[in-house]
This record gives structure tokens, C-alpha cells and sequence, in this order.
């Protein structure tokens, strides 16, 4: 037992951190800590297209379909670097979430035509999954898919897609048959934001910020070779999908990252001439979290070791959602207890400077927004009657 | 033994109540927060009107000479609308502290203002490094021509921008922890040397940065003695938690409510999520949660009276009563209002949605004048120091 | 809104301390503290006679038939100076659970027979409601009692029967008839103990102490009159009962006595140099037993005043059972926490002046114990369900 | 990167584990801790046949030379058995501090006999004040004739009833807190002045208090430098909280293993337990507590190998894990143990299942050597001192 780098490891962490410090700058840095406006699509693609030039934009695919064919180890090695840059994940309605599919379940034609476009993040892609009527029950979705011609004619309302505002395409479960059981009769089609039809409506959250949308379609046509695998057999390939995407939903690297600047501000935070990093109480509430977090992290390298001999991961990437999503959230909740009386000012036209703790706003932001980690992607809810069914056998 | 409201508060209690059910929705409240202002100047002078703003304050004064416990009965009802007006800045704080002043002609000149609404107030004490500590104050008062010359910054000015008067702390002697040596002055908000930038808080409110520049103040401006402005702040002090947790109070017990039906008419796998064991236990803990808050907010009302009736007794029990209670409206909002965001699901995420609105005014309370860390060690600190 | 007393209340409160300084002797103190043994028997009896000659012993009964009269604050009064004194509370089989029972829903006769020697503590009660296939599920019970002649022939097998060793009489739940719905075809019967058919058989709980029994019934004759109220109609007279129990689970006045016994205690242990009430993680943990316990003590208080028109309790007593029982259990934990190593001897032949630590055998044992507060007199699971559908509505 | 177990663990893993499935069920147990010794002889030279005795030891004392991994893997094993033998108080305590030690002639003399079965040894360091600090000793080495005398008490000595041998913290030196001035001495059981009296403690094994009434040992029995102790101590404890993590993983597991199987069997309300979503979420949580300490454990062994293989970059790491590690096992224990006995309900209350046996363990572990909030103030002063 042993998580030991090898030469070539320890040579792979070196280029790693150089090449972040090189091509991760200061102005990329700035543009990316704001989450909206129209500032943080062009930067994160330009980002992007570095990480696609240097050939590593795809670390989690097959390397014949241009993943970098890199061991379990120099993966975690990666990701504990990204995150320790405080570099953001990419964008994963694309390559993380539409690209498994598309490169297990489609056509030679799609493989070619989408891929490289993803990789090259030519393509903005969303997600078109969760409906008005149906939440955290996912096949109880009502958008209808009817087959006339060599079209389907899509209409319906997806809900709570990200970044659809900034999307090229984007990917959806549409029911193509009412006749079959709930999860029969469910098809996986990608559609062409630019379609007519189509349009998108946005959704302002609790962080004052907007990063969801509806999308509405209405008498869509889409072109057959748009469906992925058989008719129908949608559901059994968003599954697929989905134990994939839990396993990302971890975020170790990034909850390291933010939990070392919780404990720098904690340092420089100070309450009666005591600093709180010094407060007994406080290093409790520090530890608490941690110490979960040193775990965590390790059971996500238990995940990954067992998953280095190929295969999908089974149903315990649920338990990385879950401890994941949670772990995030009790961060930024006791950032926000760290910012105290500064943490609630939104920003207006006052800069982080006048306030006089420059992290008290995004202390606020982001644990508003982070509410949502335990319900998208499967609330945690659903995570726990996964487990009980499939690990526990209840 | 008995945990009945008077005729009296019933009265003031329905009056909210029904302001707040018929006239201030949440469509209304995002007009109010979202104009210049940022506060309805016509609902302020419905409050005067219909004498909420003279409940705190001595008869002498025109005002109702209500106890503590009145000022938890209106703020619980405004709490269920999320009322952004004033009250707590104006009334409660502002106001406490001039009602506990010993100076009696600022007291005849500013308390019938504030009750005929004419005066806002505001309390400008936080600094950019005091954090929940009110003494540590840089802000200085330094003597000159027979009165005191502010300089400093005050930040977070709860309703600064809205503010006909300020009081403010500032050190007239002593190091910058020193309890000694802070002094309490009444500013006018037109002074020379008084600038200010106003924003927008997370819960919909306003605050200020605001700056004193050379402000010349006199003697009559001062609250109490020179150096002595702590021992005010710490007498009023408990009014102001027990205000803030009856107002927590009202938004946990509505949000609740709102999550509580929401559950039984979601449906979600064929049946409503209500049906679902899990978020049934979870919403029992909720409920719990809220009638255990209840009970600590009757707790300290009960001993806020016992010790109006006997204040040679102390007020030991009192404020053991008060820092629980401000540690418990931290943990219980924070429990009800993470659940009631997590069982609204995506919707609950919605700036539409009235939740969020009322998830964020719980926290801005949660943090205000020390979150429940701060008061628990000072729970602990009365109590278990051997 | 008060809770002040009046100088009637004042001068109870002087007379229910002096009568407890007075008659609740080191002596009986020390016979009550262990649990078990043939001791605790006579102990708790004798003191209950004192209670009785004192008029005090049933303060929760009407006053017709042997209550005290006291209005709603004498009886908080009363619990809290119980409590104060270390005093623990009368055994509740006989005094708490039948005999509500008996003069709400029993005969004259059943009334004139059975309350006398409740009050006087010369009957001592158990209760068998529990079966080995129905735990947290009461209804499902299957102990039968067959109608013949002017007897009921009852057979079966109750389980965690607590002290059934000391027990004259049982009131128990039996299936009268199998062709109705569970709840219904239930019965409630009181059955002599000396009745031939009946044994009774030891259970070791985890502490290592017998209060638990199973009690057997092996064709036991029952005579019709100890039938309370009609045949089949049991369920409705125990459901009665059972919110009744549950308001006298929060044990609120105990808890504090506890907690106060912790507090000194933790002011005596030392670890490094350092007191342990003066460690500030430890005062946090304190202090969050200690609000709660402060706020369930308003919570009781509430209760009862809205009971003190008159009228049984409704499903709002299921909290004060469920954060009663939760209380307690912190506090047992909290208790073990600080007995630390010294906490895991068993006493065996060894005082507790030799292991230097006197209260640190009870820590464990009270812990240990404790684990059944959650379970016993439905579980806090049961507890939960009921507010969901009696209070929430869900 | 890699969590598999060589093959030579493997081997040694399914060995303990055949022996616990076949041969150490909870009524051969219960005949165990009821007999005299509360020790099975026999099982105990099955482990010296085994070779499980030998696993810490050097190869030149005829020990199989393992790692830390290697004594966890066994732990872990044991503990689905709540083995009561010595294990922990001889091979891993005793045996480690010995292994640990700068006196060869002592290790040549003792370990060969340990290894073999014939020497039990415990390590006697707490008295009655000093609770989790170990350097808090009063029991006293005094310089006399060339050697020591020693004076004083130990409690809560494990399975000293069985001892041959102990090893003892006696001061020659210093304060009663001071670090340095704690010497360790190995002393016989049957040497003079040593008197004991045993007793059975909660999770089924027993602990002695041990009197040391003028017990004269010589510098041939000290295990390093006089005055020197903490140092050894402090170095072997990694690897004893480490084995005491890995028997109560396996308990853990064990818990979870055994109350899942039960939810699926118990009926009530006419289904199955384990059909109730409310059970269901929280055997998840347990569940989820259980992979993320057995992670825990993981990454201190990995650190534990890390640091074995280069000693010189210093410990910190492996520390920090350790600490993390003993804290995280009082949490997930208490979670653990708590629900399996409430999901069991009555049945789980009795001693006659095994559940409360396990359970006890568990909280025996606990406490041992510190508990949860001492090791995690442990990992805070290394982590966050600014």
C-alpha cells in the first residue's frame, strides 16, 4: 500500500506546475474569479484551448479519442495541482459529460463530427436533463420527441441548465414514446442551440448571479443522425453517464484549495486581538472539515486505483457526490461565519477594497450558490437510496 | 405561570400580522428593495401612524412604555414578511440606546422624531478589523475647543444611507481593546465631515461605509459620560439580540410553514415529496428545532421581565438566557433554512422564490453583533469558569 | 408572559425542600443509587410510603381519586426541587401508566380495588406491551386471550418487561380477537403475577444488569373483571396512555441534576495541568447539552401550562419525548467522555475509591443504559413518525 | 499509487480471519472473558504458532520483521472477532516500546519469548490524575545503590493480571507535567514490591491497578536514557493508535455488516426494517462513515510506509494522519455503535448479542490513549498555530 511517485511521476508534477505557472496568469486569474458576465466564457475557453494545445484538456478519456493516456497516479497528481493553483475545472457539459457518451453509445459519423469540436472547445455544450414536473425524479420528464420524416420534432421545457446562455448545442433526454414504463421510451438527442424553435430564458438565483436557464423548445426539428444509440435507450446511457459524472463531483482538489485560503484569512481575521486560526473553537470547526477532506481524498483514490483497470465506476461514486457536495458546503459555510458582519454586502459599485475584506463577498456568493451542490446532479437524497439499493442490497 | 401575550400585545401582534399578510408580499418588498431608498417612506409612516415606532419608549417621550417583550411581538410578525424597513436599525438599536442615554434633552429632542418617523437613525460602530468585538474601536474623539474632534471609518452602517442621525462610537482615551475610554456621540448625518456610500446587503437591507472627517461634536452630543459608552452598549445590548431572534424566529417558523405545504402538493416519483419518510423525519427535526427556539426566545422574555421587576436582583440570568438564545437562533436557522432550500430543491434556489429571501435575512442575523461561536463562549464564559 | 411565583408558590417550594432535606436521608440516597439488587426494591418502596403519607405521591392524578391538586407550577416546582435534590423519580408502572388507565377508562370497582394500593405502593406494577415480533410496531402483538366461562385464557410471551422480577401485577395488551384490523381486537387486561402459568425470565442488558424481563403466559386464567372497559377496545385505552408516558420523558429536572453533577466533575478533572470545565472545547460541548436542555425546559413548561385548562397531552408531548431522551443521552456521553480511560472497569470486587474516579463505573453503566431511552416507550423513530402525520400533516 | 495488500498479507489476513470465523464466536468468548484469566492460553499459543506474535519484531530476534501496515491488517482482523487476548498490550504496547528501545540485552532476552507465547508484558502509565497527558507522572524513580527504586500506583493497566512483565513510566526526574524525567523501566511481575489487583473493564478484557511499593530495578532495565522515556513513547504511539484504528475498522465494518443483514430479516408494521427510507439513509451515513475511516486509515498507513522509507524528511505528515485518524475513529465509532444498537432495538440492548459487545469495545478504544477531541487538539497544534 502506498501512493509513492515514481522518477517519472515526480518529473510528469514538475511539468505540471510549470506549465500552470506559466500559462495560468495573473489577467486569466481575475477574468475567472468573477463566474458570470461575458468575460468568463471567452477566458475560460481561451484557457481551455491552452489545456488542448498542450494536449491535456481531456485527462478522463480513452486516448484513441484524444485522452491523454495518463495512470491513476499522474491523474491525481494533475488535479492536486490544478487545485492547488486555484486553477478552475473545465467546463464538463462537454467534455466530461455529452464526450462519454457520445464516444461509448455513438455513431462513427457523431465520434467525428463532435469530439474534436469538444476538445477544441469550439463547441459550448449544456445540459438539457431536468424538467419543471420532474427533479430529482429525472424520467418522469415530459418533452416530447416525435419522429416524423427524417426529423424529430422536439417540444418541451428543460430547467436549471447551466450556462445555456453561452451553449452551442446541447444534449437532452426527450421522451419519444408514452406507450413503454417510465424509464422506457426515453431518447438521448443533441440539439443545435441555433435551431429554430429553441430559446432561452434565464433564471436569476439566490446569489443574485445568473447562471441558470430555461430552455424552451417549441416544434424543434432535429435530424435523425442527432440521436445517440437506439431510439428509446436513452436512459440507459445518461446512467452511464451519470456514475460518471458523481465521480467529478468530489472536488477534492478544489475543496483543498479553498479550505488553504479559509485557513489564510483565518490567520488574518482577528476578534478581540486574537486571531481566529489561533481560537480553539474555530480550529474545531477547521479540523471538523478536514479532517473529513484527508479522507475523502483518499477514498477518491480508492475509487480511481479500483477503476485503473478500465470499466465505469460502480454505484460508490454516489458516496463522493454526497461526502463531496458536503464537504464543499461546510467550507463555505464557515467562510461565511469567517467574513462575520463584512460577509453580507453585495458588491454594487463598491470595490472588495472599500469593504475591507475582499473575500466577504464571494465568502456570500458562493455560499448561496453552493446550496446547490446537494441537489443538482442527483440530489444527495437520491445519492442515498442509490447506495441503499445497489451497495447495501436494501 | 403563564406564556400569554397581553390584550395589548394581541392587538399590536394582529396589526402586523396583518400588514404584513395583506400589504407586503414578496413582489412588493423587491420594488422596496430594489428603489432608490431601498425602504417604503409611506409604509415607515403607516408604522408611526399606527404606533409601532413609540413602542419601546417612556410615555414621557409619547411613547408606549413597552417592555422587551412588546418589541419580540412586533419583531416576530415583521420577521414572517421580511420587513426591510428600519425597525431593528431605528427603533430598537438607535432608539435603545437614546432611550438609555442619561441625556435627557437629546432624549426630548430625538425620541418624539423617531416616533413620529420623521427621525431614521443608525448605529455606527463596526470598524473594518473589530470584527464582534464592539470596544475595539480606532475611530478616535480628541478634545478641542470644548468639544471633540471624529476621525475614523465606520463600516456595514446598518441603513446608513437612509439615516437623519447617527450614533456613533469613538475612543476619547485608552488602548484600541479598552472597554474604558469609548464614548457614545450623537452625529447628524448632514454634519460637515460626514460622507457615506450605501449599497445593498445580502437580506435585501441597506448599509454604508461611513466616513467622519474632522467631525466637531460637543458635550450635548454625548450619550452618557466620557469613556463610559460600553456600559450603555452592553445595557441595551441584550434588547437588540432578543429583538433580532424574535424577528429569526418569525422567518424559521414561516419558512417552515412554506416548506411544510410545499412538500404535500410537490410530486415527485408519483407522489408528493411530503409522503417521502426521509424529508418527513427531517421536517420533524425542523419543527423541533423552531419550538426549541421558541421556548429559549419565552425563556429570555421571562427573564427580561423578572428582571425589570427586580433589578437589584441582576441580570446574570438574564443574559445567560439571551447569549443561548443567540447561539440557538445560530443553529437552528442555520438548519432550518439549509433544509428548507434542500427540500425546495431547484426552485428553492430561485431568486424568485421567497425563500431565498428569507434564508438570507436569517443569516445576515445570524452574523449580526456576533454569531452563535461569539455567544456561546460568552455563555461559556458566564458559566463554566472555574 | 412570567414564570414568577407567588408567595404561595414560594413558601411550597420552602416546604417541598425541607420535607426532601428531611426525609430523603444519605441512607436511602445511597440504596437508590445502584439500579439493581434486592435492596432497590424495598428502597424505593419505603420511600415511596413517605410520599404517600405526605399526600405527595401522585401529583399528576385527579384529585378525587388521591392527586394533589397542584396547579401547573407547583407541580414544576416540585419536579425541579425532585431534581435539585438527586431524588429520583417513583417508579411509573403503578403510579404513572395504569393507574391513568384505571380511573379514565375502569370500573368503580377496578378503581376502588386497584388505586389504593397504587397510591400506597403496596401493588408494584409492569407493563406488557412489548412481544418479541412487535417492538416499535405495538399493534402487531400476538399474546392471546381466549374468552371462556368468566375467564380469558390468555398465552403468549411479553418482552423488556422492566422489573417484572418485583412485580404483584402486569397490565398487558392482548389479541381478544384475530378476525378485526391490527389495531382493533385488542384488549387490555391486568393479570396477577401469582397466577399460575405466569414466569418470568431474566434478560442481561449491555450494562451487565438484569431490569429486564421476558414474562411468559402459559394458559393463564384472568377473570373477566380485570378486563379494563370493553373486549377489543384495548388499543384506544393504550394510545391514551402512551402520549400521557411521553410528557414524562423529558425528565428535564433529572437531566439538570446530571448536568450539574458533570459540571463539578469536569471541574475536578484535570488533563495536562488543565481543568477540563476550563478546556474551551469542552465548554462548547457542554454548553450545547446545556441550551438545549435550557430551551426543552421552556418547551415542558408550555405544555403544561396549555394542559393546565384540563385534557390529555396531544402528539406535541412526542418532542418532549424525543429531545428528552436525546438530552439524557448526551449527557451519558458526555459523562463517559470525561471518566475517559477510568470509565471501562467493570466494579467487580473493586470500590470506586480504589479506581480514584468514584463516578466513573455509573458513567459507563448510565451510558450504556441509556441506549434504550431511544428505543423504549416508542422509539424516537415512532416519535417522529407521529409529528409528521399528527402535527405536520404529511 | 496502489491499496492492495501483498500477498504475504493477504495470507496472514485470511489466516486471522479463518480462526476468528471458525473459532472465536461470541459464546466461546463469553466462556473467555468469564474464566479466571479472561485469556485463552491456548488461542494465545495458536498465535505464537501462527506467527502472529512475531509480526513487529526484528528478523534478528526472530520476528517476521513487518511494517505497521502489517500489525493493522491483523488488527483489523481481530477486531470483527472482538478478540480479548493481549494483542494490543503485549505485541503492539509492550512488545513495540521494546523493539523501540536502545537496551539490546534486553530486547535479546525478552522478544524471543514474546514471540513464542511464553512472555505477556504490559505497559503501566496511568495514574490516577494524569487521564490522556502520559509525561503526568508522580510515580517516582529514585537513584539508590547503583540503581532505582520505584513508587507508586499505575491504573487501568491492560490485562496486567496476565503480565510477566511490565514496563513502567516512573519520574527520576523533573515536575509532574515535565517531559523530560520520565524514565521507563521494564520490571517482572513477580518482582518485589509489586502487587496488584485485577478487574474485567466494559469491552470484556481486564486491567489491573499495580502498586510499586519500593521495587528496585537496575540501569539494565532501562529501556533508553534516564529520563528519556517520552521520547520512545512518543515514538512507538503512532503505530499502537494506528493498530487500536485498525481493530475498531474492523469492528465498524462488523457493526454495519451485522445490522444490515438485520434490517433485511426484522419485521414490523408488515415489512421489513430495512424498507423504511428513514433506516435506510442512515445505514448509508453509517456506511459512508465507515469507507471514509478505513480512507483515513489508508492514508496513515501510506504515510506510515512513506515515512519508514525516508525517515530523514521527518514524521509530520504521518502525525497529522495519525491524529486525524484517532479522532476520525471516535466519531465514526460513536455514530456506528449508537445506530446498530438503535437500529437493533431491544434485541440490540441485550447482552446476549454480540452487538453490545462490540459497541463497548468500541468506546474502550475510544478512550484510549486519548480520545477524540485530545488527538484532534493534537492535529490542531500542528496544523494551525499561527
Amino acid at each position: 500500500m502506498d501512493i509513492n511517485f515514481s522518477a517519472e511521476d515526480l518529473a510528469f508534477r514538475d511539468e505540471v506546475r510549470d506549465f500552470f505557472a506559466r500559462e495560468f496568469d495573473a489577467e486569466l486569474a481575475q477574468q475567472l474569479s468573477a463566474t458570470q458576465g461575458g468575460d468568463y466564457k471567452s477566458a475560460i475557453v481561451s484557457w481551455q484551448k491552452k489545456l488542448h494545445a498542450k494536449g491535456w484538456i481531456a485527462p478522463g478519456w480513452p486516448k484513441e479519442y484524444g485522452g491523454t493516456g495518463w495512470t491513476v497516479t499522474q491523474k491525481f497528481i494533475y488535479e492536486t495541482e490544478r487545485g492547488a493553483a486555484g486553477i478552475p475545472d473545465v467546463v464538463p457539459f462537454g467534455l466530461k459529460m455529452v464526450a462519454p457518451v457520445i464516444y461509448t453509445f455513438g455513431t462513427e459519423e457523431q465520434k467525428a463530427h463532435f469530439l474534436p469540436r469538444i476538445l477544441s472547445s469550439d463547441d459550448w455544450w449544456c445540459q438539457g436533463y431536468s424538467e419543471p414536473g420532474a427533479g430529482s425524479d429525472l424520467a418522469a420528464l415530459s418533452t416530447t420527441a416525435e419522429y416524423a420524416g427524417d426529423n424529430y420534432i422536439v417540444n418541451g421545457r428543460k430547467i436549471w441548465t447551466t450556462f445555456a446562455q453561452y451553449a452551442d448545442w446541447i444534449f437532452c433526454l426527450v421522451r419519444t414514446s408514452k406507450e413503454m414504463r417510465k424509464q422506457q421510451g426515453i431518447s438521448f438527442l443533441l440539439i443545435d442551440m441555433e435551431t429554430p424553435g429553441v430559446t432561452v430564458k434565464p433564471i436569476v438565483s439566490i446569489d443574485g448571479k445568473h447562471s441558470l436557464n430555461e430552455v424552451h423548445f417549441e416544434d424543434v426539428l432535429v435530424p435523425r443522425e442527432n440521436l445517440i444509440g437506439e431510439q428509446d435507450k436513452g436512459w440507459t446511457y445518461a446512467k452511464a453517464l451519470l456514475a460518471h459524472e458523481r465521480t467529478g463531483m468530489a472536488e477534492v482538489a478544489d475543496s483543498k484549495r479553498m479550505l488553504s485560503k479559509l485557513k489564510q484569512r483565518a490567520a488574518e481575521e482577528v476578534n478581540g486581538g486574537t486571531a481566529m486560526i489561533n481560537d480553539p473553537v474555530f480550529q474545531m470547526r477547521l479540523s471538523d472539515i478536514e479532517m473529513e477532506l484527508m479522507a475523502l481524498e483518499y477514498t477518491e483514490l480508492r475509487v480511481f486505483a479500483s477503476m485503473a483497470g478500465g470499466g465505469m465506476p460502480g454505484p460508490e461514486s454516489s458516496l463522493l457526490k454526497i461526502k463531496g457536495t458536503e464537504i464543499t458546503q461546510a467550507i463555505q459555510e464557515l467562510q461565511l461565519q469567517l467574513a462575520a458582519e463584512y460577509g453580507g454586502a453585495l458588491q454594487g459599485d463598491l470595490s472588495n477594497q472599500e469593504l475591507g475584506h475582499d473575500y466577504a463577498a464571494e465568502a456570500r456568493s458562493k455560499y448561496m450558490y453552493g446550496r446547490a451542490a446537494t441537489i443538482y446532479g442527483g440530489s444527495n437524497e437520491v445519492q442515498r437510496n442509490v447506495i441503499a439499493k445497489a451497495v447495501l442490497g436494501l | 405561570m403563564n406564556f400569554d401575550f397581553s390584550e395589548e400585545q394581541t392587538m399590536i401582534k394582529d396589526s402586523v400580522a396583518r400588514f404584513v399578510r395583506d400589504e407586503y408580499d414578496i413582489d412588493t418588498r423587491r420594488k422596496i428593495i430594489n428603489s432608490e431608498e431601498g425602504i417604503s417612506r409611506e409604509f415607515w409612516n403607516t408604522f408611526a401612524e399606527l404606533g409601532w415606532l413609540s413602542v419601546p419608549f417612556a410615555e414621557e417621550y409619547g411613547g408606549f412604555g413597552g417592555t422587551v417583550e412588546d418589541i419580540a411581538v412586533v419583531m416576530e410578525e415583521l420577521g414572517k414578511g421580511i420587513v426591510v424597513e428600519p425597525y431593528v436599525s431605528t427603533v430598537v438599536t438607535f432608539g435603545g440606546l437614546l432611550a438609555a442615554s442619561t441625556n435627557n434633552s437629546l432624549k426630548e429632542a430625538v425620541i418624539p422624531s423617531i416616533i413620529d418617523g420623521s427621525c431614521l437613525g443608525s448605529f455606527a460602530f463596526l470598524e473594518r478589523q473589530s470584527r464582534y468585538e464592539i470596544a475595539d474601536v480606532v475611530t478616535t474623539a480628541v478634545a478641542a475647543d470644548g468639544g471633540y474632534v471624529i476621525n475614523g471609518e465606520k463600516t456595514v452602517v446598518v441603513h446608513g444611507g437612509t439615516a437623519n442621525k447617527f450614533i456613533v462610537t469613538a475612543r476619547s482615551s485608552g488602548e484600541q481593546f479598552d472597554a474604558e475610554g469609548v464614548s457614545l456621540f450623537m452625529v447628524d448625518a448632514a454634519a460637515e465631515g460626514v460622507s457615506l456610500k450605501s449599497y445593498q446587503t445580502m437580506d435585501g437591507q441597506r448599509a454604508a461605509t461611513v466616513q467622519f472627517d474632522n467631525v466637531r461634536v460637543t458635550d450635548d452630543q454625548l450619550l452618557n459620560s466620557l469613556g463610559q459608552g460600553m456600559q450603555l452598549i452592553d445595557h441595551v445590548m441584550p434588547q437588540i439580540l432578543v429583538a433580532l431572534s424574535a424577528e429569526a424566529l418569525g422567518i424559521m417558523s414561516t419558512l417552515n410553514a412554506i416548506t411544510v405545504d410545499y412538500s404535500k402538493t410537490r410530486q415527485q416519483f408519483g407522489t408528493p415529496i411530503g409522503s417521502f419518510q426521509v424529508l418527513q423525519h427531517r421536517m420533524v427535526d425542523t419543527f423541533i428545532a423552531c419550538e426549541q427556539t421558541k421556548s429559549m426566545l419565552y425563556r429570555g422574555l421571562c427573564q427580561a421581565n423578572e428582571y425589570a421587576a427586580n433589578p437589584d436582583a441582576g441580570n446574570a440570568e438574564f443574559l445567560k438566557s439571551v447569549h443561548a438564545l443567540k447561539a440557538t437562533i445560530a443553529k437552528s436557522g442555520k438548519l432550518i433554512g439549509e433544509e428548507a432550500i434542500q427540500l425546495h430543491g431547484g426552485i428553492g434556489m430561485t431568486d424568485e422564490l421567497n425563500i431565498g429571501h428569507f434564508v438570507k435575512r436569517l443569516m445576515t442575523i445570524n452574523v449580526s453583533f456576533g454569531n452563535g461561536d461569539f455567544h456561546q463562549k460568552k455563555f461559556n464564559q458566564l458559566n463554566y469558569s472555574a
